[in-house]
């Protein structure tokens, strides 16, 4: 093919920040995700095993069910058994556990965050808030439905779910990481510009970029 | 800069020689000239209670400003009740506070009553107080933990958060909720006392004091926790009406505020509750009048089951709460949390549908004003333990 | 062809170190979770966590100094543990100790947390920098003390060289430099305390302040290659401590001689474990004040004493 | 306090008193007098605690009714001031000189009501909305069912019904009175 048309198809596949202001577009990647394929068969079982094994949890409590993390973190149920453990920067954390409903102040972050996560990422979901909104179905802040702005890989229902309730959705997550069946960070990666849409159908005031790594 | 010896922290000031420059007593702050840095405390931090954030401005390790940032976690409760019918509004104002929801759960069923001209029976003022208290040292317990945490004392917050979980399993058993427990409905409780409760409830009173006496020997008697409490945040009485602080910041400092001897609720007439005060007003005298709180919450809950009358009726009667129309009128409601006054005002315009409910938290006030105010001059380092000790609680501020 | 086999023994040297590094940060952690209350980690999370971290699908860089941090900070690791004989008279775990390898080994401590200095500031992220200013600071005064007890025991066995000052604690318990020199033994166990980071002197990666400092932009193989480096690291050190003032571990039989050295090096560690449990943190200038003051000065006591008495 | 309200009605004038509660009075006063009345009961009468500024909307008349609670520490009582206000470019004179954290009620309320509180500090700051287009909403216009099914996705299979006839239809069909709650 000739090499103006390579050009415009690596220009239409940039990103166009538009929220960004112009002098500082060129501070931030325009690149889109890529989808990322898995290892060969037997490599691949290994390491899903290796990341069920040491799941990390991002620090962020974005509603009131990450309440029930705390007592899930310590001494009562003590999830450091099954080698969950907590991370404070989304750079080294693999698991996202969205606590309850979603604001619109706070779904940005938790799109920012979770673009941020190094992949392979899973994403888990607490509350009825989460799943069609709840008891907040009606509020003008927050979202109804997360799986329209990220991928989610575990719903655990209830308001709030009970830590006994976290630990069997954890261990679920780990079943289905062994399968090889979370595959949320191509998920997204294909489904990229639906997601944006999504997203910027409600957070009004864009002024991030499109995807930050 | 900051000096940290326990006796000069009276006088406590950040050397200003430099940054910021001052013009007529403001600092100028130029974040062009590279002598400042703008760093973000959250949301997504360890250090952070809650799901709030606070916009800092350093030079060095000292923060010269901080702006709080909130509604993360808004939901506009205000605007849903307006559209529930009363009955409909009960379950969800619990979540307004995610620590401690039965002040919110008390405070609205008052309001409602009070509109309504409805007497509550003894035996559900009795049963509303011990679920009050219960919930107070819940988040006591919760509270301890955080400010140990804060210091980078794993240790503590894992022995009282294991603690509340046990607290947490007498609700649910009195409630059928764990967290959330709707259980203080109009007109009185749901739900009489479960048999052997009271003898669960007692074996665990004494189990939370040997708790609280070794923290008590590991944290208040703590060098290391002194030299860095003592003299952190310090609150003066004259700020106490300028900002609207009640509760036990501002007990801490010797302004005698505690609803539930100014104005007694419930059964707290009949009870003997203490004021419990202390003098300097820095973090630690806080942190020790909460601990003394919880002490006093302790003998709460064995006077209220020495007191409590065995049997009687628990619920009033209502008309039929599916079609309840409360007469117009306007009230305000409030009850002592854990965080200080904590008050419900409700309007209504007789239908069936409340016309304006507002929900004033305690820490609304703290963790904005007060709190931009104490972070300045201090160093970073000290951001979460004065967040935490200030006792901010970020659902109650945002609704 | 003699090369080669003291390369193929320090290759078996590094591997058993690194090991037993990893299985001793484990066996802390659940120490620490039994002072909590809870059953803590299994012990082979550390090796886990160290394959996740390597099988991450995609890894964020900042540039080359990103690359070169982590890469120094291993070097660092394995240049102190290079130095170090494991094990007293042993041809396996001899290492490549020489003369004046104290001062190599103090220079290869130091080398490793610069270089992890110049990654982390290449991350970009404000809470990076101020971990390694704080890391740094604590590393600067808590080296005075450390070297001061180093300079007592050099003067103290003239020589400069660790299987000499081994070799000098020999025969009898009473031989150690904890009985022949109790003040730089004071000295530098307190200054061992700054060196694991463990609580009250936790302030680089303080999760409450600064989340957890200098590595937070690390991400995947990054981090593996730190954690890989905290096990070597974590015995180097010890086992350093364990020559220069705990007699070493030294027996014919090579595997009594590896027992020994875990059982010394486990029970240094538990040392500053304990303290660790115990106590909230420091603010920074508090920590740097407490090592300027009193560890110092036992340090230049113990070194006076050492030369003039 | 009946000493009191002679004192505040020689010096502004009080349209209604009502007392609710032993320790709870309700007084409605005129918009332009808020600030002196405010400045007096603070300074003089020592109801120095601020507890709320919040507002009413009373779509039908047209009006806001802002409510000032206040609160005395000696005396341990209540004190609520309305104040009646236009609705339609509604502004109100600004306390923030009084009270410290007055400003952040008056933020909550320009952001959440839109009224503007003119030399108020910081009040055209977002408090917890952010990058919000549509009318103030806790404006009793404003239809948030009807925003969320305009801007959210609900999942499907939601229903909600009036709870009178629902229970009617599932439960008291047989029933002639209405049910009384029972424990």
């Amino acid at each position: 093919m000739e090499k103006k048309y390579i050009d415009e198809i690596e220009k239409e596949m940039k990103l166009a920040n538009e929220g960004l202001p112009e002098h500082e577009r060129k501070f931030f990647s325009d690149a889109r995700p890529s989808r990322i394929e898995p290892l060969n068969k037997h490599l691949e079982n290994f390491v899903n095993w290796a990341r069920s094994k040491s799941l990390w949890i991002l620090a962020f409590g974005t509603g009131c069910g990450s309440t029930e993390l705390r007592p899930l973190m310590t001494a009562r149920f003590d999830i450091s058994r099954y080698g969950i453990s907590g991370r404070p920067t989304p750079r080294q954390a693999s698991v996202f556990v969205i606590g309850g409903y979603a604001s619109m102040k706070t779904i940005k972050r938790i799109v920012r965050s979770y673009e941020q996560m190094q992949g392979p990422k899973y994403v888990i979901a607490l509350g009825s808030c989460t799943i069609n909104g709840g008891m907040y179905y009606d509020s003008y802040n927050t979202i109804n439905r997360i799986d329209y702005y990220i991928p989610v890989d575990i719903y655990i229902a209830g308001c709030m779910p009970r830590p006994e309730a976290l630990i069997a959705g954890f261990e679920e997550l780990k079943a289905k990481i062994r399968k090889g069946e979370c595959d949320g960070m191509n998920k997204y990666a294909d489904n990229f510009d639906w997601y944006k849409e999504n997203q910027k159908k409600i957070i009004k005031d864009w002024n991030m970029p499109d995807y930050n790594w | 800069m900051i000096k940290n010896s326990e006796s000069k922290y009276k006088d406590f000031v950040a050397d200003r020689s430099k940054y910021p420059q001052e013009e007529n007593g403001k600092p100028v702050i130029d974040l062009s000239s590279h002598k400042y840095t703008k760093i973000w405390q959250g949301p997504q931090h360890p250090g952070v209670t809650g799901n709030m954030s606070v916009e800092l401005i350093v030079t060095g390790d000292e923060i010269v400003d901080a702006k709080t940032r909130v509604g993360y976690l808004h939901r506009g409760f205000e605007k849903l009740m307006e559209r529930r019918r009363y009955i409909q509004c009960f379950p969800i104002v619990c979540r307004i506070c995610v620590p401690e929801p039965d002040t919110n759960e008390y405070c609205v069923s008052a309001a409602m009553e009070d509109l309504a001209g409805i007497e509550i029976p003894e035996k559900a003022k009795w049963l509303r107080t011990l679920n009050l208290e219960m919930s107070r040292l819940a988040n006591f317990l919760m509270w301890i933990g955080g400010q140990a945490g804060s210091l980078g004392m794993g240790a503590i917050s894992q022995w009282t958060m294991a603690m509340r979980d046990y607290w947490l399993d007498l609700f649910e058993e009195l409630t059928g909720g764990r967290v959330y427990h709707m259980y203080m409905i109009p007109g009185g409780v749901r739900k009489d006392l479960p048999d052997g409760f009271e003898e669960k409830a007692r074996e665990l009173i004494i189990r939370t004091r040997d708790l609280l006496y070794d923290i008590e020997r590991v944290f208040f008697n703590n060098s290391i926790v002194k030299s860095r409490l003592i003299g952190l945040g310090i609150i003066t009485p004259e700020m106490v009406a300028e900002y609207g602080i009640v509760g036990p910041n501002a007990r801490a400092c010797g302004v005698e505020n505690d609803i539930r001897i100014n104005n007694p609720y419930v059964k707290y007439a009949e009870l003997n509750v203490k004021m419990i005060t202390a003098t300097e007003g820095d973090a630690y005298a806080r942190a020790k009048v909460r601990y003394r709180e919880m002490h006093q919450t302790l003998d709460l809950i064995t006077e209220i089951f020495d007191k409590m009358p065995a049997g009687g009726e628990i619920q009033a009667k209502l008309p039929n709460v599916l079609h309840w129309k409360i007469p117009a009128g306007q009230t305000y409601v409030k009850a002592e949390s854990t965080r200080g006054e904590h008050g419900f005002y409700m309007v209504s315009d007789g239908t069936k549908y409340p016309r304006r409910v507002f929900a004033r938290g305690a820490s609304y006030t703290h963790s904005i004003s007060v709190l931009e105010k104490l972070a300045v001059n201090i160093s970073i380092s000290d951001l979460a333990a004065l967040m935490v000790s200030v006792h901010s609680c970020p659902p109650e501020i945002e609704r | 062809m003699d090369i080669l086999v003291k390369i193929l023994y320090a290759i078996i040297a590094i591997m058993v170190a690194t090991i037993w590094g990893l299985t001793l940060v484990a066996i802390v952690r659940k120490i620490y979770a039994r002072v909590h209350g809870r059953f803590g980690p299994p012990l082979w999370q550390p090796f886990i966590d160290i394959i996740q971290t390597h099988a991450r699908r995609a890894q964020v860089s900042h540039g080359l100094m990103f690359y070169l941090g982590p890469v120094f900070r291993l070097a660092g690791g394995l240049g102190t543990f290079l130095f170090i004989p494991i094990i007293y008279n042993s041809a396996v775990f001899g290492n490549f100790s020489m003369a004046g390898d104290v001062l190599l080994v103090m220079y290869f401590i130091f080398f490793g947390q610069l270089g992890m200095a110049l990654g982390a500031g290449e991350g970009g992220h404000p809470y990076s920098p101020i971990g390694v200013a704080r890391g740094l600071a604590q590393m600067a005064t808590f080296e005075l003390p450390f070297s001061l007890a180093v300079i007592a025991v050099a003067i103290q066995y003239h020589t400069l060289n660790i299987t000499n000052v081994v070799a000098a604690q020999q025969g009898g318990i009473l031989n150690w430099t904890l009985f022949t020199n109790p003040l730089a033994v004071i000295a530098a166990m307190l200054s061992l305390l700054g060196m694991n980071s463990h609580a009250p002197f936790s302030l680089v990666k303080a999760p409450q302040e600064i989340p957890i400092g200098p590595p937070i932009e690390m991400n995947g193989s990054f981090l593996g290659i730190l954690q890989t480096n905290r096990g070597i690291f974590t015995a180097a050190k010890l086992v350093l401590f364990m020559n220069l003032f705990f007699g070493g571990a030294a027996h014919p039989n090579i595997f009594v001689a590896l027992l020994i050295m875990m059982v010394k090096t486990f029970s240094i560690y538990m040392f500053s474990v304990f303290i660790g449990a115990a106590f909230p943190r420091f603010r920074p200038e508090q920590s740097f004040r407490f090592f300027l003051k009193w560890p110092t000065i036992i340090g230049v006591l113990s070194v006076i004493f050492i030369a003039y008495f | 306090m009946e000493n009191l309200i002679k004192k505040l009605e020689q010096m502004v004038d009080v349209k209604s008193f009502v007392k609710k509660r032993e320790d709870l009075y309700f007084l409605t006063a005129r918009e332009e007098q808020i600030i002196v009345l405010l400045a007096y009961l603070k300074e003089k009468e020592g109801f120095n605690h601020l507890a709320f500024l919040q507002a009413v909307d009373y779509i039908e008349d047209n009006k806001f009714m802002l409510t000032y609670m206040l609160y005395n520490l000696d005396k341990k009582m209540n004190l609520g001031i309305n104040v009646f206000i236009d609705r339609e470019k509604a502004s109100m004179t600004s306390i923030h000189s009084l009270w410290h954290h007055a400003w952040q009620y008056q933020r909550e309320l320009h952001e959440l009501f839109g009224i503007d509180f003119p030399g108020s500090p910081r009040v055209k700051e977002s408090f917890v909305l952010e990058g919000w287009d549509e009318m103030p909403p806790m404006r009793r216009d404003f239809d948030t069912l009807e925003y969320v099914e305009r801007t959210f996705y609900p999942r499907p299979g939601r229903s909600t019904n009036d709870p009178k006839d629902y229970m009617k239809e599932k439960k008291y069909k047989n029933f002639v009175d209405s049910p009384k709650l029972r424990r």
